[in-house]
Protein backbone atom coordinates (compact mmCIF):
# COMPACT_ATOMS: atom_id res chain seq x y z
CA UNK A 1 0.00 0.00 0.00
CA UNK A 2 1.34 3.40 -0.82
CA UNK A 3 0.09 6.03 1.53
CA UNK A 4 0.87 9.48 0.71
CA UNK A 5 0.51 12.79 3.55
CA UNK A 6 -0.01 16.41 2.78
CA UNK A 7 -0.32 20.18 4.45
CA UNK A 8 0.35 19.99 8.15
CA UNK A 9 -0.39 16.15 8.15
CA UNK A 10 2.86 15.62 6.14
CA UNK A 11 4.58 17.96 8.45
CA UNK A 12 3.54 16.25 11.87
CA UNK A 13 4.37 12.63 10.18
CA UNK A 14 7.61 14.29 9.02
CA UNK A 15 7.35 11.94 5.95
CA UNK A 16 5.46 12.80 2.55
CA UNK A 17 4.54 9.18 1.20
CA UNK A 18 5.48 5.66 2.03
CA UNK A 19 4.89 2.10 1.06
CA UNK A 20 3.88 -0.34 3.54
CA UNK A 21 2.54 -3.82 3.25
CA UNK A 22 -1.21 -3.50 4.96
CA UNK A 23 -1.50 -5.62 7.85
CA UNK A 24 -3.74 -8.25 9.08
CA UNK A 25 -7.01 -6.46 10.05
CA UNK A 26 -6.88 -3.11 9.42
CA UNK A 27 -10.04 -3.13 6.82
CA UNK A 28 -10.97 0.94 6.58
CA UNK A 29 -9.61 4.20 6.84
CA UNK A 30 -9.89 4.78 10.44
CA UNK A 31 -8.61 1.56 11.61
CA UNK A 32 -5.29 3.07 9.12
CA UNK A 33 -5.21 5.84 10.75
CA UNK A 34 -5.31 4.01 14.28
CA UNK A 35 -2.80 1.60 13.59
CA UNK A 36 -0.23 4.55 12.39
CA UNK A 37 -1.13 6.53 15.18
CA UNK A 38 0.78 4.56 17.27
CA UNK A 39 3.81 4.62 15.36
CA UNK A 40 5.09 7.82 17.37
CA UNK A 41 4.83 11.09 17.98
CA UNK A 42 4.26 12.73 15.24
CA UNK A 43 2.12 9.93 14.13
CA UNK A 44 -0.73 10.51 16.97
CA UNK A 45 -0.39 13.91 16.95
CA UNK A 46 -1.35 14.02 13.17
CA UNK A 47 -4.36 11.78 13.77
CA UNK A 48 -4.67 13.02 17.19
CA UNK A 49 -8.13 15.07 15.83
CA UNK A 50 -9.69 12.62 13.47
CA UNK A 51 -12.33 15.08 12.55
CA UNK A 52 -9.93 17.14 11.31
CA UNK A 53 -8.03 14.65 8.80
CA UNK A 54 -9.21 14.06 5.29
CA UNK A 55 -8.76 11.25 3.43
CA UNK A 56 -8.51 10.33 -0.29
CA UNK A 57 -8.45 6.31 -1.63
CA UNK A 58 -7.03 5.20 -4.70
CA UNK A 59 -7.10 9.89 -5.82
CA UNK A 60 -10.96 9.92 -4.61
CA UNK A 61 -12.20 11.75 -1.70
CA UNK A 62 -13.86 9.38 0.33
CA UNK A 63 -15.66 8.70 3.82
CA UNK A 64 -12.80 7.36 6.83
CA UNK A 65 -15.26 3.81 7.21
CA UNK A 66 -14.18 3.35 3.79
CA UNK A 67 -12.47 0.25 3.01
CA UNK A 68 -9.11 0.21 2.01
CA UNK A 69 -6.34 -2.63 1.03
CA UNK A 70 -3.21 -3.10 0.33
CA UNK A 71 -2.74 -1.89 -3.40
CA UNK A 72 -5.18 0.99 -2.13
CA UNK A 73 -3.22 4.55 -2.59
CA UNK A 74 -4.36 6.31 0.67
CA UNK A 75 -3.91 9.74 1.14
CA UNK A 76 -4.33 11.73 4.51
CA UNK A 77 -4.57 15.27 4.45
CA UNK A 78 -6.91 18.25 5.87
CA UNK A 79 -9.58 19.78 4.20
CA UNK A 80 -8.74 21.53 1.48
CA UNK A 81 -8.25 25.72 0.68
CA UNK A 82 -7.75 25.72 -3.24
CA UNK A 83 -9.09 27.95 -5.45
CA UNK B 1 -9.47 21.84 -20.19
CA UNK B 2 -7.67 21.74 -17.36
CA UNK B 3 -3.71 22.78 -16.25
CA UNK B 4 -1.69 22.44 -13.06
CA UNK B 5 1.42 24.13 -13.04
CA UNK B 6 4.07 26.47 -11.41
CA UNK B 7 4.08 29.20 -14.38
CA UNK B 8 2.07 32.37 -14.52
CA UNK B 9 -0.78 32.69 -16.97
CA UNK B 10 -2.07 35.64 -19.24
CA UNK B 11 -5.81 35.34 -19.44
CA UNK B 12 -6.09 37.57 -22.40
CA UNK B 13 -3.98 34.63 -24.09
CA UNK B 14 -5.72 31.93 -22.42
CA UNK B 15 -9.15 32.99 -23.52
CA UNK B 16 -7.98 33.41 -26.75
CA UNK B 17 -6.98 30.22 -26.89
CA UNK B 18 -9.82 28.68 -25.61
CA UNK B 19 -12.46 30.29 -28.19
CA UNK B 20 -10.79 30.85 -30.71
CA UNK B 21 -12.59 30.05 -34.28
CA UNK B 22 -15.70 28.97 -31.75
CA UNK B 23 -18.51 32.41 -33.17
CA UNK B 24 -21.42 30.68 -31.74
CA UNK B 25 -20.08 31.85 -28.10
CA UNK B 26 -21.84 35.12 -27.08
CA UNK B 27 -20.51 35.38 -23.69
CA UNK B 28 -17.34 34.51 -21.42
CA UNK B 29 -17.35 34.17 -18.07
CA UNK B 30 -13.93 33.86 -15.95
CA UNK B 31 -12.87 34.33 -12.28
CA UNK B 32 -9.34 34.57 -11.29
CA UNK B 33 -8.28 34.27 -7.82
CA UNK B 34 -4.78 35.91 -6.30
CA UNK B 35 -2.89 36.07 -3.58
CA UNK B 36 -4.37 38.38 -0.65
CA UNK B 37 -1.59 40.44 1.87
CA UNK B 38 -3.74 39.62 4.63
CA UNK B 39 -3.73 36.52 6.08
CA UNK B 40 -7.06 34.42 5.82
CA UNK B 41 -8.55 33.89 9.50
CA UNK B 42 -6.98 36.79 11.29
CA UNK B 43 -6.31 40.53 12.00
CA UNK B 44 -5.35 42.97 9.53
CA UNK B 45 -2.10 43.72 10.84
CA UNK B 46 -1.09 39.96 9.88
CA UNK B 47 0.34 40.91 6.37
CA UNK B 48 1.07 37.66 4.31
CA UNK B 49 4.77 37.95 2.34
CA UNK B 50 4.50 33.89 0.39
CA UNK B 51 1.74 31.86 -0.02
CA UNK B 52 2.86 28.34 -0.65
CA UNK B 53 0.40 26.08 -2.47
CA UNK B 54 0.94 22.61 -2.21
CA UNK B 55 -0.96 20.19 -4.08
CA UNK B 56 -1.35 16.27 -5.01
CA UNK B 57 -0.05 15.14 -8.33
CA UNK B 58 -2.09 12.68 -9.78
CA UNK B 59 -5.54 13.42 -8.02
CA UNK B 60 -5.64 17.08 -8.75
CA UNK B 61 -5.31 16.67 -12.56
CA UNK B 62 -8.07 13.89 -12.26
CA UNK B 63 -10.36 15.82 -9.93
CA UNK B 64 -10.08 18.46 -12.03
CA UNK B 65 -11.12 16.94 -15.14
CA UNK B 66 -14.48 15.08 -14.12
CA UNK B 67 -15.77 18.36 -12.19
CA UNK B 68 -14.96 19.91 -15.87
CA UNK B 69 -16.74 17.28 -17.18
CA UNK B 70 -19.71 17.64 -14.69
CA UNK B 71 -19.58 21.56 -15.41
CA UNK B 72 -20.33 20.52 -19.26
CA UNK B 73 -23.07 17.84 -18.31
CA UNK B 74 -24.97 20.27 -16.19
CA UNK B 75 -24.60 23.38 -18.19
CA UNK B 76 -24.42 24.61 -21.72
CA UNK B 77 -20.85 25.20 -22.65
CA UNK B 78 -18.48 26.19 -25.58
CA UNK B 79 -15.68 25.57 -23.78
CA UNK B 80 -14.27 26.00 -20.20
CA UNK B 81 -10.58 25.69 -18.86
CA UNK B 82 -9.69 25.78 -15.47
CA UNK B 83 -5.51 26.47 -14.60
CA UNK B 84 -4.37 26.59 -10.96
CA UNK B 85 -0.94 27.39 -9.85
CA UNK B 86 1.27 25.55 -7.31
CA UNK B 87 4.26 26.48 -5.93
CA UNK B 88 5.47 29.53 -3.81
CA UNK B 89 3.22 32.99 -4.39
CA UNK B 90 3.32 36.19 -3.64
CA UNK B 91 0.93 38.90 -2.63
CA UNK B 92 -0.55 39.96 -5.82
CA UNK B 93 0.04 36.50 -7.52
CA UNK B 94 -2.71 34.83 -9.72
CA UNK B 95 -3.90 31.37 -7.90
CA UNK B 96 -6.19 30.17 -10.56
CA UNK B 97 -8.26 30.83 -13.54
CA UNK B 98 -11.32 29.50 -14.48
CA UNK B 99 -13.12 30.46 -18.00
CA UNK B 100 -16.69 29.58 -19.16
CA UNK B 101 -18.16 30.11 -22.56
CA UNK B 102 -21.18 30.38 -23.76
CA UNK B 103 -24.02 30.72 -26.11
CA UNK B 104 -25.64 32.49 -23.23
CA UNK B 105 -24.59 33.73 -20.13
CA UNK B 106 -26.39 32.71 -17.48
CA UNK B 107 -24.75 29.62 -18.23
CA UNK B 108 -21.48 31.02 -18.30
CA UNK B 109 -21.86 32.51 -14.91
CA UNK B 110 -23.55 29.61 -13.06
CA UNK B 111 -21.10 27.20 -14.48
CA UNK B 112 -18.05 29.41 -13.75
CA UNK B 113 -19.43 29.91 -9.79
CA UNK B 114 -19.75 26.09 -9.78
CA UNK B 115 -16.50 25.25 -10.84
CA UNK B 116 -14.52 28.19 -8.60
CA UNK B 117 -16.86 27.05 -5.72
CA UNK B 118 -16.23 22.87 -5.98
CA UNK B 119 -12.34 24.18 -6.45
CA UNK B 120 -12.33 25.72 -2.76
CA UNK B 121 -13.45 22.06 -1.07
CA UNK B 122 -12.73 19.51 -3.40
CA UNK B 123 -9.58 19.64 -5.53
CA UNK B 124 -6.42 18.64 -3.56
CA UNK B 125 -4.44 21.99 -2.38
CA UNK B 126 -3.62 23.66 0.74
CA UNK B 127 -2.61 26.92 1.39
CA UNK B 128 0.63 27.54 3.33
CA UNK B 129 0.48 31.54 4.60
CA UNK B 130 3.97 32.98 5.61
CA UNK B 131 3.85 36.16 7.40
CA UNK B 132 6.65 37.87 9.69
CA UNK B 133 5.02 35.89 12.57
CA UNK B 134 5.61 32.43 10.92
CA UNK B 135 4.13 30.23 8.68
CA UNK B 136 0.55 28.37 9.24
CA UNK B 137 -2.06 26.50 7.27
CA UNK B 138 -5.49 28.23 6.20
CA UNK B 139 -7.96 26.66 7.17
CA UNK B 140 -11.10 25.55 4.93
CA UNK B 141 -14.27 27.90 5.60
CA UNK B 142 -17.29 26.39 6.20
CA UNK B 143 -18.38 29.11 4.16
CA UNK B 144 -17.07 27.58 1.16
CA UNK B 145 -19.08 24.12 2.08
CA UNK B 146 -21.85 25.79 1.99
CA UNK B 147 -21.44 27.60 -0.85
CA UNK B 148 -20.48 23.81 -2.63
CA UNK B 149 -23.88 22.12 -1.00
CA UNK B 150 -26.20 24.69 -3.19
CA UNK B 151 -25.20 22.70 -6.15
CA UNK B 152 -26.39 19.55 -5.24
CA UNK C 1 -14.86 53.13 -13.84
CA UNK C 2 -16.75 52.93 -16.87
CA UNK C 3 -15.48 53.77 -20.61
CA UNK C 4 -17.80 53.95 -24.38
CA UNK C 5 -15.80 53.21 -27.32
CA UNK C 6 -14.77 52.27 -30.92
CA UNK C 7 -11.87 50.59 -30.26
CA UNK C 8 -11.01 46.55 -29.19
CA UNK C 9 -10.32 46.21 -25.38
CA UNK C 10 -7.47 43.34 -24.49
CA UNK C 11 -9.04 41.99 -20.92
CA UNK C 12 -5.46 40.84 -19.55
CA UNK C 13 -4.58 44.50 -20.09
CA UNK C 14 -8.02 46.15 -18.34
CA UNK C 15 -7.31 43.56 -15.41
CA UNK C 16 -3.80 44.66 -14.44
CA UNK C 17 -4.87 48.18 -14.97
CA UNK C 18 -8.08 47.98 -12.66
CA UNK C 19 -6.07 45.85 -10.21
CA UNK C 20 -2.22 46.80 -10.21
CA UNK C 21 -0.93 47.57 -6.64
CA UNK C 22 -4.26 46.08 -4.71
CA UNK C 23 -3.32 43.43 -2.74
CA UNK C 24 -6.09 42.89 -0.82
CA UNK C 25 -7.68 41.84 -3.94
CA UNK C 26 -8.50 37.94 -3.45
CA UNK C 27 -11.33 37.36 -6.95
CA UNK C 28 -11.95 39.11 -10.00
CA UNK C 29 -14.64 38.21 -12.25
CA UNK C 30 -15.10 39.21 -15.24
CA UNK C 31 -17.56 38.75 -18.13
CA UNK C 32 -16.54 39.35 -21.83
CA UNK C 33 -19.46 39.74 -24.43
CA UNK C 34 -18.91 38.89 -27.71
CA UNK C 35 -21.04 38.74 -31.36
CA UNK C 36 -22.50 35.50 -32.29
CA UNK C 37 -22.28 34.28 -35.60
CA UNK C 38 -26.28 33.64 -35.49
CA UNK C 39 -28.80 35.91 -35.83
CA UNK C 40 -30.84 36.69 -32.18
CA UNK C 41 -34.36 35.55 -32.85
CA UNK C 42 -33.94 33.27 -35.98
CA UNK C 43 -32.90 29.95 -37.12
CA UNK C 44 -29.36 28.54 -37.34
CA UNK C 45 -28.93 29.19 -40.59
CA UNK C 46 -29.18 33.33 -40.71
CA UNK C 47 -25.41 33.80 -40.44
CA UNK C 48 -24.39 37.26 -39.50
CA UNK C 49 -22.21 39.12 -41.09
CA UNK C 50 -21.85 42.12 -39.21
CA UNK C 51 -23.30 43.68 -36.40
CA UNK C 52 -23.65 47.64 -35.57
CA UNK C 53 -23.84 48.97 -32.21
CA UNK C 54 -25.60 52.19 -31.89
CA UNK C 55 -26.07 54.00 -28.41
CA UNK C 56 -27.01 57.08 -27.25
CA UNK C 57 -23.72 59.52 -26.64
CA UNK C 58 -23.86 61.96 -23.31
CA UNK C 59 -26.78 59.21 -22.04
CA UNK C 60 -24.84 56.26 -21.91
CA UNK C 61 -21.89 57.62 -20.25
CA UNK C 62 -23.89 58.87 -17.48
CA UNK C 63 -25.81 55.89 -17.20
CA UNK C 64 -23.12 53.65 -17.32
CA UNK C 65 -21.54 55.47 -13.89
CA UNK C 66 -24.64 55.36 -12.36
CA UNK C 67 -25.04 51.51 -12.31
CA UNK C 68 -21.31 51.08 -11.59
CA UNK C 69 -22.10 53.55 -8.53
CA UNK C 70 -25.08 51.37 -7.76
CA UNK C 71 -22.73 48.07 -7.83
CA UNK C 72 -20.26 49.44 -5.18
CA UNK C 73 -23.02 50.50 -3.17
CA UNK C 74 -24.77 46.92 -3.19
CA UNK C 75 -21.26 44.97 -3.21
CA UNK C 76 -17.85 45.18 -1.32
CA UNK C 77 -16.39 45.99 -4.42
CA UNK C 78 -11.84 46.94 -4.27
CA UNK C 79 -12.95 48.02 -8.20
CA UNK C 80 -15.09 47.47 -10.87
CA UNK C 81 -14.95 48.48 -14.51
CA UNK C 82 -17.51 48.34 -17.86
CA UNK C 83 -15.74 48.78 -21.29
CA UNK C 84 -18.80 48.87 -24.35
CA UNK C 85 -17.96 48.97 -27.90
CA UNK C 86 -19.93 50.78 -30.04
CA UNK C 87 -20.01 50.51 -34.19
CA UNK C 88 -19.51 48.15 -36.79
CA UNK C 89 -18.72 44.51 -35.22
CA UNK C 90 -18.15 40.91 -36.84
CA UNK C 91 -18.84 37.25 -35.48
CA UNK C 92 -16.45 36.74 -32.68
CA UNK C 93 -15.94 40.61 -31.95
CA UNK C 94 -15.79 41.87 -28.33
CA UNK C 95 -18.79 44.07 -26.97
CA UNK C 96 -18.63 44.64 -23.78
CA UNK C 97 -16.39 43.76 -20.43
CA UNK C 98 -17.50 43.57 -17.23
CA UNK C 99 -14.71 43.41 -14.42
CA UNK C 100 -15.33 43.10 -10.50
CA UNK C 101 -12.53 42.62 -8.09
CA UNK C 102 -13.17 42.39 -3.85
CA UNK C 103 -11.78 40.52 -1.20
CA UNK C 104 -14.28 37.50 -1.81
CA UNK C 105 -15.49 35.91 -4.16
CA UNK C 106 -19.21 36.38 -3.89
CA UNK C 107 -19.02 40.09 -4.09
CA UNK C 108 -17.40 39.65 -7.39
CA UNK C 109 -19.67 37.27 -8.97
CA UNK C 110 -22.72 38.56 -7.87
CA UNK C 111 -21.82 42.55 -9.12
CA UNK C 112 -20.55 41.34 -12.20
CA UNK C 113 -23.84 39.13 -12.94
CA UNK C 114 -26.00 42.55 -11.69
CA UNK C 115 -23.97 44.37 -14.41
CA UNK C 116 -24.49 42.38 -17.17
CA UNK C 117 -28.03 42.28 -16.66
CA UNK C 118 -28.37 45.86 -16.29
CA UNK C 119 -26.53 46.16 -19.43
CA UNK C 120 -28.85 43.95 -21.20
CA UNK C 121 -32.09 46.21 -20.12
CA UNK C 122 -30.61 49.46 -19.32
CA UNK C 123 -27.97 50.86 -21.08
CA UNK C 124 -28.82 52.78 -24.36
CA UNK C 125 -27.48 50.99 -27.09
CA UNK C 126 -29.04 48.97 -30.23
CA UNK C 127 -28.27 45.94 -32.13
CA UNK C 128 -28.29 46.04 -35.78
CA UNK C 129 -27.82 42.56 -37.38
CA UNK C 130 -26.86 42.49 -40.82
CA UNK C 131 -27.13 38.80 -42.85
CA UNK C 132 -27.43 38.13 -46.66
CA UNK C 133 -31.11 38.31 -46.18
CA UNK C 134 -30.77 41.74 -44.89
CA UNK C 135 -29.98 44.18 -41.80
CA UNK C 136 -32.45 44.26 -38.59
CA UNK C 137 -32.44 44.91 -35.37
CA UNK C 138 -32.44 42.67 -32.62
CA UNK C 139 -35.26 42.70 -30.33
CA UNK C 140 -35.15 42.89 -26.55
CA UNK C 141 -35.38 39.24 -24.70
CA UNK C 142 -38.12 38.71 -21.71
CA UNK C 143 -35.58 36.59 -19.80
CA UNK C 144 -33.37 40.06 -19.68
CA UNK C 145 -36.15 41.81 -18.49
CA UNK C 146 -36.87 38.68 -15.77
CA UNK C 147 -32.84 38.98 -14.84
CA UNK C 148 -32.77 42.50 -14.43
CA UNK C 149 -35.69 42.32 -12.07
CA UNK C 150 -34.27 39.79 -9.72
CA UNK C 151 -32.04 42.53 -8.32
CA UNK C 152 -34.58 44.88 -7.26
CA UNK D 1 -36.69 71.67 -26.91
CA UNK D 2 -33.95 68.69 -28.16
CA UNK D 3 -35.54 65.59 -29.67
CA UNK D 4 -33.14 62.70 -30.33
CA UNK D 5 -34.44 59.28 -32.27
CA UNK D 6 -32.38 56.16 -31.88
CA UNK D 7 -32.28 52.92 -33.69
CA UNK D 8 -35.38 51.95 -35.93
CA UNK D 9 -37.27 54.97 -34.53
CA UNK D 10 -34.41 57.13 -35.95
CA UNK D 11 -34.65 55.09 -39.49
CA UNK D 12 -38.90 55.47 -39.21
CA UNK D 13 -38.95 59.72 -38.71
CA UNK D 14 -35.88 59.62 -41.06
CA UNK D 15 -33.89 62.06 -38.85
CA UNK D 16 -31.51 61.67 -35.59
CA UNK D 17 -31.97 64.63 -34.01
CA UNK D 18 -34.59 68.11 -34.34
CA UNK D 19 -34.96 71.20 -32.33
CA UNK D 20 -38.28 72.05 -32.10
CA UNK D 21 -40.22 74.28 -29.69
CA UNK D 22 -42.75 72.63 -27.57
CA UNK D 23 -46.54 73.94 -28.31
CA UNK D 24 -48.91 75.09 -26.41
CA UNK D 25 -51.00 71.89 -25.13
CA UNK D 26 -48.13 68.96 -24.92
CA UNK D 27 -47.39 68.12 -21.55
CA UNK D 28 -46.40 64.83 -21.56
CA UNK D 29 -43.96 62.54 -23.52
CA UNK D 30 -46.90 60.74 -24.92
CA UNK D 31 -48.69 63.86 -26.30
CA UNK D 32 -45.33 64.45 -27.94
CA UNK D 33 -45.72 61.32 -29.69
CA UNK D 34 -49.00 61.68 -30.58
CA UNK D 35 -48.20 65.47 -32.16
CA UNK D 36 -44.81 63.77 -33.89
CA UNK D 37 -47.14 61.35 -35.09
CA UNK D 38 -49.37 63.51 -37.42
CA UNK D 39 -46.55 64.94 -39.00
CA UNK D 40 -45.65 62.36 -41.88
CA UNK D 41 -45.83 58.76 -42.41
CA UNK D 42 -42.55 58.01 -40.91
CA UNK D 43 -43.69 60.05 -37.76
CA UNK D 44 -46.65 57.99 -37.72
CA UNK D 45 -44.76 54.93 -38.54
CA UNK D 46 -42.50 55.38 -35.91
CA UNK D 47 -45.23 55.76 -33.25
CA UNK D 48 -47.59 53.50 -34.52
CA UNK D 49 -47.15 50.90 -31.61
CA UNK D 50 -46.09 52.90 -27.97
CA UNK D 51 -45.63 49.58 -26.43
CA UNK D 52 -42.53 49.15 -28.51
CA UNK D 53 -41.00 52.68 -28.05
CA UNK D 54 -39.21 53.94 -24.51
CA UNK D 55 -38.44 57.35 -23.83
CA UNK D 56 -35.65 59.26 -22.19
CA UNK D 57 -36.42 62.66 -20.78
CA UNK D 58 -32.71 64.60 -19.76
CA UNK D 59 -30.67 61.07 -20.33
CA UNK D 60 -32.92 59.42 -17.84
CA UNK D 61 -35.31 56.45 -18.46
CA UNK D 62 -38.97 57.95 -18.10
CA UNK D 63 -41.90 56.61 -18.56
CA UNK D 64 -44.46 57.48 -21.28
CA UNK D 65 -47.04 60.04 -19.25
CA UNK D 66 -43.56 61.73 -17.64
CA UNK D 67 -44.22 65.92 -18.15
CA UNK D 68 -42.20 67.13 -20.35
CA UNK D 69 -40.97 71.00 -20.89
CA UNK D 70 -39.60 72.91 -24.01
CA UNK D 71 -36.27 72.84 -21.97
CA UNK D 72 -36.02 69.22 -21.98
CA UNK D 73 -33.59 66.43 -24.48
CA UNK D 74 -36.42 63.70 -25.06
CA UNK D 75 -35.27 60.61 -27.05
CA UNK D 76 -37.65 58.18 -28.36
CA UNK D 77 -35.70 54.63 -29.30
CA UNK D 78 -37.05 50.92 -29.35
CA UNK D 79 -36.08 48.79 -25.98
CA UNK D 80 -32.28 48.59 -25.24
CA UNK D 81 -30.41 45.53 -26.31
CA UNK D 82 -26.76 46.27 -25.00
CA UNK D 83 -23.92 44.13 -22.96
Amino acid sequence: MKILYFAWVREKTGIASEEISLPDGIGTATQLMDWLSVRGDGFADAFANTDTVRVAINQEHASLDHPVTDSDEVAFFPPVTGG
Amino acid sequence: MIRVQLEDFDIGQEIDALTAGNTGIGGICSFMGTVRDMAGGSGADDAVSTMTLEHYPGMTEKALAQIDAEANTRWNLAASLIVHRYGELTPGDRIVLVVTASAHRQDAFEACQFLMDWLKTKAPFWKLEASEDGASWVEARESDDDATARWK
